[in-house]
This record gives structure tokens, C-alpha cells and sequence, in this order.
């Protein structure tokens, strides 16, 4: 077999994604040649994917502690104390590039990696997110990914048993050569169970355990570091298929074996498969690792220890169990029918000794694998940028008609409803699910308290590409925002970065100002960042995409019962809208969907307001001073209402008074940060003022419930006059009309 | 003229469907039972010249939709393809 | 009245049927793992909804021929009390215990949304005390619910009175635009002619608490707990 | 040994997916396609002392679990009612 392989050089070292530097760096560390299996396992963990070589020097400015975290990055998945003796424990992942390539089965194998990151931690998964990206949906080839994306989401998930709760699919063309599937699960655990991936205690079983390893995705994580170009078809690995079924036979085997006490450390095989737990494990914990390839249980023939290391076989996890506790695991894992094989042990070496058939074939210091370069590469500021944020959109002609450029943006792909995907999504299997998809933040119940989750999921490319520290900022803002119009406290945000080449310095450029804006908005609202995922290489072609960092948000409410949905409730209620005036039409949706221009300058952000608006409106629910609460974003204030009339079960219109200001599209549709709309009842119209007096926020009432048509003037004049049946239709109907 | 397509997965692709039926029917009894995959069988009937034409459309049918060249491959029988005993049942 | 919920490896409404059973109605209820052979000691069966072995082949197909499926013949036969939801039903099918099949839904997509059913047959343990033409609020969430039966079978269960429930509007009219998956006749729900085994496709564990949005589906185990005679029969009516 | 299963709907039950099939077909320019029927085929290896012990075996198969009689119908095929010519890919 060894005859059989490529002799190692530095132009195949090139071939595998490692530049000449590195591969300099691996055989001066070494001291010699690597073998071809080394040279894989410093392909695939030395690769962007696992190394985070082009961003971790930034990465380091997100905050990431706080008196409740239990776990911040570093680890499967971030973990948060929920009070109770309870954790949340959250995640998000990329599955960018495989589900470009394969869209059912890309989505799919991302929800089974993402939901395995989060029961490695102990936790049993309870909700999954999901944030997509595509290019025009007038498009065949658009039509085809989400259809296979959102099938593919839907199969594995609805399968496995995890409620799908929430998530955004958004549309620029910017996208047509790489969807984004940013998948996030959030878990439950008892906080004093938490389990980690480490590989301690010289002289502990190793196993192996779930499905059998195949030839699938060798080289998925190095893909995921290289963009896509016409060659990209011949570089395609093995797709990885997944397997729900025996997903969800991992999660009651591992949980069980955990529970038996013989489990020290455990680690989901994910990108770059075995080489990644077997050095990653023992580098976590200052030890070493011995396993014997051999014994790794197969799917196919002749496979050599560069693939067996290198699979990216799905429902696997390696696991160190107590030394002379090796039944219990075994006995758990065969009563769910899974594979259980003791492939080697932990040592003191600090090296990686992999032999097959006893014949050494890898050693190298899991340090070193561990230790991949950082770069600081040069950062640009774009040179076109200048010229897009110089675009005045009020120099634009404005509508003749105000009510039906509400109908068309409200029947725009990006905002219409998302029913067309939830509805394909089981949102409720757990019976925790407390406010289903379709509301700004979904609600889950922690049974056996009296607490609730609200998670919410944001990202926006455009306003990222015009300001990409803004832009980020803004994200989590909106987020959190989210979060607390359902009453959730945020507690803590994970996030992914999805970005172009970061070898060009306008793209890192993009991700540097991206993550200063991310951090920023974090410290100031409290909110700490405990895990996320970078995904450079999303372009096609030198075509990146717009630079889109997406976050999630995980807040906790005291009582599940105090929680806000953001549909209007009743007639003859009273509306405000709180938060700051201050909008524009630079990067916002209706200047997309009308005029199709990404341009203009955006709103200002004050985070203290932003701060003070989110504590209100979360103080108001908690009182149940509001019986609606709906976060204005994409669309504006107009789209915001229309939302609050037709998303509840029973439309409900209303009439709303503004004042006049600059030009009436900016009233209606201008985007900005730190607004909230929310509907109180009369009887309560005094404690709620009250109450945002004390708050020391901006607020006015402008309206009330009622009818069946959404009324608003503006400056004294009727704009839109329009009947809930029509934005009903326009609403509703919008996204399947787009994907027929 | 009626053709038939076998659409199937791509040898080392994991048939977690054939590997889900085949664990069913060792559980029922059959342990003599080797590999076992699970595809699709689609038949069409169409206008068209000759058989080869019948045959050449269908390819492009496959290369089109039918089969996912990602993850599948196919083959296309016509009758002549089947000896006239044909199947029983 | 003493529950068992079936456990197959890949169920996943087990905990859900649980719940309800033992934190919403308070009653004695334990899980029974698929090999079990013996159901001694219970009164009501469940079967919940998830996708037993996988489910790849057909819904419920390898279920239906798994040892406790085979058990639940025994425990039919004695008078005990069967409810098999979702992936429940569809095993029920394929076990040959209810007639007819569950195919693709005709959408060829997974259905999960809040549904109205009809109540018509108010003759078994299941729906006693409720009205007929009653209209029912739960949860679908399914890809296979659309039931099938040849027309000697459906005439069979319309003159026996076997159908229970079937997709409606909320005013109770039975239309093509309520039926989600295209199910014949718009049915959801089905008994065997003895009234004893009742299979349908909605989740009434997830519409069992007023917190979760309807407790519709509490109606149901409401019917069952008042059947319950002290001998240890039911009363259908 | 090998053998082949079909398993198809059994005519007059509405087969949905060919129909979508079809559809989707005849909007790519496949104007001339008639009727279009999709179905499973499972392909097997056993061990069986001669050929129809085999076939015997997979019907046994098919009627304890690989077809449900109340939607489907199945055909075995064996190596023999291959002509030899078999199918190109
Ligand atoms: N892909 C998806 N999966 C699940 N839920 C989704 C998806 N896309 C949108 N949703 C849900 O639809 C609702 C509206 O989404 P969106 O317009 O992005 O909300 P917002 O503007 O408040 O962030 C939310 O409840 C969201 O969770
Ligand atoms: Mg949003």
C-alpha cells in the first residue's frame, strides 16, 4: 500500500492547500519529510475551515465572558447558565459549499453536524435555526437550491426529532454562486453535566462510535477553504450523505453513556473527521493519542489511512471513556445498535501515533497540528465603496401609488412570509415550542421550570457591504431586539461569518471592520459571544458575496407565561412606535425591490439607545403592559405594520398617524435601528407611559387598532389605505409566487 | 415505446436506505442476505422514431432530471433489453 | 388507567405523550421499549409519532413487523385500548391492525401546520362524550399521511362507521382546501370495527395544555379516563 | 446470486411524483413523453441453492415487507430476463 502513494513534495503540499511556507514550517517542526498521511492531516487541519488562520487574530476582540457563561468558544458549542441548575448550550455552522454542490444533502449533513456539536456537550438538542441566503429566485438554479435546502433541512431534522423554530431566507443576486446555510441548535443540560471534548487521563479507551466511515467528503474542509471556480466539478469529493435515523440513535447512545459516568471526554467527527477529534482531543487536554486505523469500522474496501483519517463520514464521535469502565459503553451503544470499537488509547506523549495494522503510518506532535499559522494579511477599505454611499435615494422619483409599493415590497421574496419553508419544518415535536416561526423571536418552555427561551436569528448583507462594522452592529442588534419583544433577556450570541477571500484585502478588510462592529454591539448591550464559525472563500468566480455576518441570539425569560408575539391582538387598542426617528434608504429593501440599488448610507446606530429601547419593551411584556410587540426592520415602518395586521390568526387592521417629514418613502420604508411597534390595551395606557418615562427612551403613540384595512397618513395626508385581504395576498403568497 | 430507467446510487455513496431495509429483513429472518441498494425505477413511454432516438431522449431526460449526477448514476433499458419471459407475478 | 408509550429507536413524540399523560392528566403511565414482548398490566397502548426504524423504506413498514407490534395483536384481541398517532397510525397500517395505507402526502412535501378535524364517529372510548360534527383543533406534521384505501375497504369503514375524523374548516365543512395532504375523503382518523384501535394522523399531545395554544387534544384522553369501567372494560358510549 | 425487485403503484392509484416528474419533464421541451410512473427497485445478493430457491426467497421478501399490498405491486427479475446486451449507461 505504501508503494501506492504520492511522494510528498512541496507542489503537492500546494496541491492540498498549504502554501510553500507552511509546508517549510511542518518539515522544519518535524524535522523531516511528512508522510503522505501527515501531509493530509496538515492539509485538512492546518485548512482556513479548521484553523481559523486568517481570522482568529480578530476573532479576539469579541467579548466572551460573563457571570452566567459556563463555556465560551473553544469547545462544541458555547454553553450559558440558565438558572435551575440548567444550561442552554448553542451553536451556529456554515454548510456553505456543500450545499452549493449537493442542496438536499448539504443542508442536511449541516443540521446532523450542528445538532452533534451540541449533543457532544450533553445537552439534548431542542431547537434548530435556519439562516439562508440565495441568489434571484427568478432563477432556475436559485429555485432548485432552496427547494433541495429547505428539503434537505426539513428531512433531517423533521426525521432526527428537533423542532425547527425559527430562521431567515433572504435573496441578492450576490448569492447565485454561494448560498449560504448558516444552521444554529440550541440545547438543554443540566449545567453540572456538561461534557467536553477532551482527550484526558493517560492510559483511557479510545472509541469509536456511530456509522461507519467511507470515502465521503475527503478534503471537505479544505474545500470549504478554496473559492469555487470552473474547475470546481473536478475537485469535487465524495458527497456525504446523512443519516437522521442513526443521528438520533447517536443522541440517545451518547447521552445514555454519559449518564453511566464512564464518558471523559467526547468530540463529534466533523470537518477534516478523525484527524480533527484525534489531535484536536489531546491538545485540548495536554496529552497525546495512540489509535490503530485498522480497527476503525468500514464501509468500504482498501481504504488507506489517508482516507480513513480524513473521512468525512457523517453520525460519528469519538469518545475517551474511563480506563476499566469499557462495558458500560459498550453495552449502551449496542443496545441502540451502534458501532462501539476501542481504536486506541490516550498517552503522554503529546504526539498523534496512528498505525495501521500496527505499522506506524502518522506521528506528529498534536501541538504542531494544532498550532496552524496566523496571518495578518493586508486589509483595503473597497475603492468603490465611496461612490455607493455617495448615492442619494431621495434624488429617486417616488411612487405614484404608496399602497401598492407597500403590496409589492411586502410580495418580495426577501420579506414575504417563510411559511412556503417552515411549514415543511416540525416546530413543535419536544411540546416546547410556545411561539411557533412567524413571530420575531420563537419561545420555548424549559419544562420542570418556570422559565422560556427566545431565540432569534439576523443578518444583513447589504447593510454589511455599506458599512461593514455598522452593518455587523446591527445585526445583533436586531437580534437581541428580537429576543426581547418576545420578553427575552439576551444572554448570550453565537455567530457565523460568511465572507468572500480573505486573501483579498477588501474582503478582510470587510471581515476586520465586521467583527469590530459585532464586538462593539456586544459589549455594549452585555452580551457575550460564546462560539461561531467563520466561512471565508464564498465567491465564484471573483464574485464574493455580500459580506454577511448572521447571529444568533438566545435570551431567557422568568415566566413563560409573560411573553409577546407581534401580531395585533384586538380592536380599539392603542399603538406607539419606540425608538429613535432617525432612518434611511441607503441599503434598505425598498430601494432594492424598487429601484434595484444597493446604495446610500445607513442610519445611525446608538447602541445606549438601542440599550435602553430593548430594556423597555422587555419590561413592558414582563408587566404584560403590551399585547404586541414587532420589531420594525427590513421594509420599514409601513411592512412593520402590515406585519402586526395579517401574521396573527385573525387579521386585524389599523390606522396610524406619522408626522410628516423629508419625503414620505423615507416615513414609510426607511430602515433603522432601535424601533419597536407595540399595541397596549387602553386600561393599561397609564402604566405603560409610566413606564417609558422611566425608561428614558424616545416613543409616541400614533395609532390604534381596528378594522380591516391598514391605514397610515403622513404629515396630515391618507398614503396607504389599503384592505387586509390584499397584503394578505401579498404577503402571503409572495414566496411560493417567487418559487413557482 | 416504452422505456425503463434505473436510477441508482454511485457506488461508495452510502445507501442509508439499502442499509436500513436490509437490517429490517436480516431481522426478519433472512440472513443469507448479501448487499442490498434501493433505487428508483422510472418508466416512461414516449413518441420517437426509432428505439435509438426513444433512447437518446431519455438519456437527455436523465441528464437533465432525472437522475442527480452528484450522487447517482443510471441505466436505460428498453423491451429489447428484457428476454421475453420476463418477470412473473 | 394505566399507559404504555412505545419507544422505537428513531420515535420521537414518546416524551411528548409522557408529558401529557403524566404531568397535564396525572396518571400512571411507563415506557415500553420495541422488543418487549409482554403488555401485561396496561390499558391503553400508545403508539406516538417519529419515524421507528428510520422509516426509509415506507413509514411504519418495519414497525409493523417488530416484536411489540406483534404483541399489541394479543393485547387488540383482550380488549385493550390502542392509540397510534402520526407514525402510530401508519405502523397501525402496516401491521394490518387498522385497514388501508398512508402515502406521500400529494404536496410531496412534510406537512407541519395546525389542522381542524371533524368528529363523526362519537361511538368509541376515544371521542365519547364529544358531539358529533364537533370541530377539533390539532397539530399535523407528517410526509406520508395521505390515507388510501380501495373502494370495497372505504365502504366497509363508512358502513361500519370506522371513520372519526376527517380534515375540515373551522366551521366543520369538509372541503379539498382543508384536506393538507390529500387524503380520500379528507379522513385523519380511523378506528377498527370494535372501536378499540384508533389510528389518525394529527398530534393530540401537542395540543394537550392552553399554554401550547389548544387543548383540543386533552378531549380525547378526557373520553378515554371516563371509559374506563371498574372491571377493567370500556364503555364505547 | 442477484437478483432485482420493482416495486411499483398499483395501477389506478394515483402516482403524485411520476405526475410531478412528468411535469417538470414536459416543461424542459419533453414535449413527446406520454405516461411516466416512478417506483422503487431494490437489487439483492443472496446466498440460495439454485435460482428459483432464490426467487422464491425475494418473494418472500417482498410479501413480508419490501411491498405493501394495498399500494404496490412487484416483479422479480433475475439475471436471466436480462437479454445479454443489458443497458448502456
Ligand atoms: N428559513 C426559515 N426557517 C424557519 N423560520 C423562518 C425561516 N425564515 C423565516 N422564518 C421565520 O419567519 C419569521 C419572519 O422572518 P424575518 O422576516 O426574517 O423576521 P425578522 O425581520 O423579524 O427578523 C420569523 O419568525 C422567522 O423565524
Ligand atoms: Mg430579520
Amino acid at each position: 500500500m505504501k508503494g501506492a502513494e504520492p511522494k510528498v513534495t512541496v507542489d503537492l503540499a500546494r496541491d492540498l492547500g498549504l502554501t510553500a511556507e507552511e509546508y517549510d514550517r511542518i518539515v522544519t517542526r518535524l524535522g523531516r519529510e511528512p508522510t503522505w498521511t501527515e501531509l493530509g492531516l496538515f492539509s485538512a487541519l492546518w485548512s482556513e475551515h479548521c484553523a481559523y488562520k486568517h481570522s482568529r487574530v480578530y476573532l479576539g476582540r469579541l467579548p466572551t465572558r460573563g457571570p452566567r457563561v459556563l463555556q465560551g468558544p473553544g469547545e462544541n458549542a458555547g454553553a450559558i447558565d440558565i438558572g435551575d441548575g440548567w444550561a442552554v448550550v448553542f451553536k451556529m455552522e456554515s454548510h456553505n459549499h456543500p450545499s452549493f454542490i449537493e442542496p438536499f444533502q448539504g443542508a442536511a449533513t449541516g443540521v446532523g453536524g450542528i445538532l452533534r456539536d451540541i449533543f457532544t456537550m450533553g445537552a439534548r438538542p431542542i431547537a434548530i435555526l435556519d439562516s439562508l441566503r440565495f441568489g434571484d429566485p427568478g432563477e432556475a438554479k436559485t429555485r432548485h437550491l432552496v427547494n433541495g435546502v429547505v428539503s434537505g433541512i426539513s428531512w433531517y431534522g423533521n426525521c432526527f426529532g428537533c423542532p425547527t423554530v425559527g430562521g431567515e431566507i433572504a435573496f441578492a443576486p450576490e448569492y447565485a454562486g454561494n448560498p449560504l446555510v448558516n444552521v444554529m441548535c440550541v440545547g438543554l443540560v443540566r449545567a453540572d453535566r456538561l461534557f467536553r471534548a477532551r482527550a484526558e487521563g493517560v492510559g483511557n479507551p479510545v472509541f469509536y462510535v456511530g456509522n461507519k466511515t467511507g470515502r465521503d467528503g475527503i478534503h471537505g474542509a479544505t474545500m470549504a477553504s478554496a473559492t469555487f471556480d470552473e474547475h470546481a466539478e473536478a475537485r469535487r469529493p465524495t458527497v456525504q450523505v446523512g443519516d437522521p435515523f442513526t443521528e438520533k440513535l447517536l443522541l440517545e447512545a451518547c447521552l445514555e453513556a454519559m449518564r453511566t459516568g464512564a464518558v471523559v471526554g467526547i468530540q463529534d467527527m466533523g470537518a477534516a473527521g478523525l484527524a480533527c477529534c484525534t489531535s484536536e482531543m489531546p491538545a485540548r487536554a495536554g496529552t497525546g493519542m495512540e489509535v490503530e486505523l485498522g480497527r476503525v469500522p468500514q464501509r468500504e474496501t482498501a481504504m488507506t489511512p489517508y482516507e480513513i483519517l480524513l473521512s468525512e463520514s457523517q453520525e460519528r464521535m469519538l469518545l475517551v471513556a474511563a480506563r476499566g469502565r469499557e462495558e458500560e459503553v459498550r453495552r449502551v451503544f449496542a443496545r441502540w445498535e451502534l458501532d462501539a470499537v476501542e481504536i486506541g488509547r490516550v498517552t503522554a506523549g503529546g504526539e498523534l501515533v496512528a498505525r495501521l495494522e500496527g505499522e506506524v503510518v502518522a506521528r506528529v506532535p498534536v501541538a504542531l497540528l494544532a498550532e496552524a499559522p496566523e496571518y495578518r494579511k493586508p486589509v483595503a477599505r473597497p475603492a468603490w465603496l465611496d461612490e455607493r454611499l455617495a448615492f442619494d435615494p431621495l434624488g429617486l422619483p417616488a411612487p405614484a401609488d404608496w399602497g401598492e409599493a407597500l403590496l409589492e415590497l411586502l410580495g418580495s421574496p426577501t420579506l414575504a412570509s417563510k411559511e412556503w419553508a417552515y411549514r415543511q419544518y416540525d416546530q413543535q415535536v419536544g411540546i416546547n415550542t410556545l411561539v411557533l416561526p412567524g413571530s420575531d423571536a420563537a419561545v420555548l418552555r424549559v419544562k420542570g421550570t418556570r422559565r422560556a427561551l427566545a431565540v432569534a436569528t439576523d443578518g444583513n448583507g447589504r447593510l454589511v457591504l455599506l458599512d461593514p462594522r455598522r452593518g455587523a452592529a446591527m445585526a445583533v442588534a436586531e437580534a437581541a431586539r428580537n429576543v426581547s419583544c418576545a420578553g427575552g433577556l439576551p444572554l448570550g450570541l453565537t455567530d457565523c461569518m460568511n465572507f468572500g477571500s480573505p486573501e483579498r484585502p477588501e474582503i478582510l478588510w470587510q471581515f476586520a471592520e465586521a467583527v469590530e462592529g459585532l464586538a462593539e454591539a456586544c459589549r455594549v448591550l452585555d452580551i457575550p459571544v460564546v462560539g461561531g464559525n467563520v466561512s471565508f472563500y464564498n465567491e465564484t468566480s471573483g464574485q464574493a458575496i455580500l459580506p454577511t455576518p448572521v447571529v444568533g441570539v438566545v435570551g431567557l425569560l422568568e415566566d413563560a407565561t409573560r411573553y409577546a408575539t407581534q401580531w395585533f391582538k384586538a380592536a380599539g387598542h392603542a399603538v406607539a412606535l419606540l425608538g429613535p426617528d432617525a432612518v434611511s434608504l441607503g441599503g434598505s429593501e425598498y430601494l432594492w425591490t424598487r429601484h434595484r440599488r444597493l446604495a446610500g448610507r445607513l442610519a445611525p446606530l446608538d447602541l445606549e439607545a438601542e440599550r435602553r429601547v430593548q430594556a423597555a419593551v422587555r419590561a413592558a411584556v414582563t408587566a404584560g403592559l403590551v399585547s404586541a410587540a414587532h420589531d420594525c426592520a427590513e421594509g420599514g415602518l409601513a411592512v412593520t405594520l402590515a406585519e402586526a395586521c395579517v401574521t396573527g390568526r385573525e387579521p386585524l387592521g389599523c390606522a396610524v398617524r406619522l408626522a410628516g417629514g423629508a419625503r414620505p418613502d423615507l416615513t414609510l420604508f426607511g430602515e433603522g435601528p432601535s424601533r419597536v411597534v407595540v399595541e397596549v390595551e387602553p386600561a393599561r395606557a397609564a402604566e405603560f407611559e409610566a413606564l417609558m418615562r422611566e425608561s428614558a427612551i424616545s416613543w409616541r403613540w400614533v395609532g390604534e387598532t381596528g378594522g380591516a384595512r391598514l391605514r397610515v397618513d403622513v404629515g396630515g395626508t391618507t398614503l396607504v389605505d389599503v384592505p387586509l385581504e390584499r397584503i394578505e395576498q401579498a404577503w402571503r403568497n409572495g414566496f411560493e409566487r417567487h418559487m413557482a | 415505446m416504452k422505456l425503463r430507467v434505473l436510477v441508482r446510487l454511485k457506488p461508495g455513496i452510502l445507501d442509508v436506505q439499502g442499509a436500513a431495509v436490509k437490517r429490517a429483513l436480516v431481522g426478519l429472518g433472512f440472513g443469507e442476505l448479501g448487499d442490498l441498494r434501493v433505487g428508483k425505477v422510472i418508466e416512461v413511454e414516449l413518441d420517437a422514431a426509432s428505439p435509438e432516438a426513444a433512447r437518446a431522449r431519455v438519456a437527455e431526460m436523465c441528464r437533465q432530471l432525472l437522475a442527480n449526477p452528484i450522487l447517482e448514476d443510471y441505466t436505460i433499458e428498453t423491451a429489447d433489453d428484457l428476454a421475453p419471459r420476463g418477470a412473473v407475478r | 388507567m394505566r399507559f404504555g408509550v412505545v419507544v422505537f429507536p428513531g420515535t420521537w413524540s414518546d416524551c411528548d405523550f409522557h408529558y401529557v399523560i403524566s404531568e397535564v392528566l396525572h396518571e400512571p403511565v411507563k415506557y415500553v421499549w420495541h422488543r418487549e414482548r409482554s403488555l401485561e398490566g396496561l390499558d391503553c397502548v400508545i403508539l406516538p409519532g417519529g419515524f421507528s426504524y428510520g422509516d426509509y423504506l415506507r413509514a411504519g413498514a418495519v414497525a409493523g413487523r417488530s416484536p411489540v407490534v406483534e404483541a399489541l395483536r394479543g393485547f387488540v384481541a383482550g380488549g385493550g385500548l390502542v392509540l397510534g398517532s402520526c407514525n402510530g397510525f401508519q405502523i397501525l397500517c402496516e401491521a394490518g391492525l387498522l385497514p388501508g395505507a398512508l402515502m406521500r402526502n400529494e404536496c410531496l412535501q412534510y406537512r407541519c401546520q395546525s389542522t381542524h378535524l371533524v368528529v363523526e364517529n362519537v361511538d368509541t372510548p376515544f371521542t365519547r362524550g364529544l358531539r358529533p360534527g364537533q370541530v377539533l383543533t390539532m397539530p399535523i406534521s407528517h410526509g406520508e399521511g395521505k390515507y388510501h384505501a380501495s373502494p370495497e375497504t372505504l365502504a366497509e369503514l363508512k358502513g361500519r362507521n370506522q371513520v372519526v375524523f376527517r380534515y375540515a374548516e373551522a366551521d366543520g365543512r369538509v372541503t379539498k382546501a382543508a384536506n393538507p395532504n390529500g387524503s380520500l375523503e379528507n379522513i385523519a382518523g380511523i378506528v377498527n370495527p370494535e372501536g378499540t384501535v384508533l389510528g389518525l394522523m394529527p398530534h393530540p399531545e401537542r395540543a394537550s395544555e392552553a399554554a401550547m395554544g389548544g387543548a383540543d387534544g386533552v378531549l380525547l384522553f378526557h373520553a378515554l379516563l371516563g371509559s374506563l369501567v371498574e372491571d377493567g372494560t370500556f364503555l364505547k358510549r
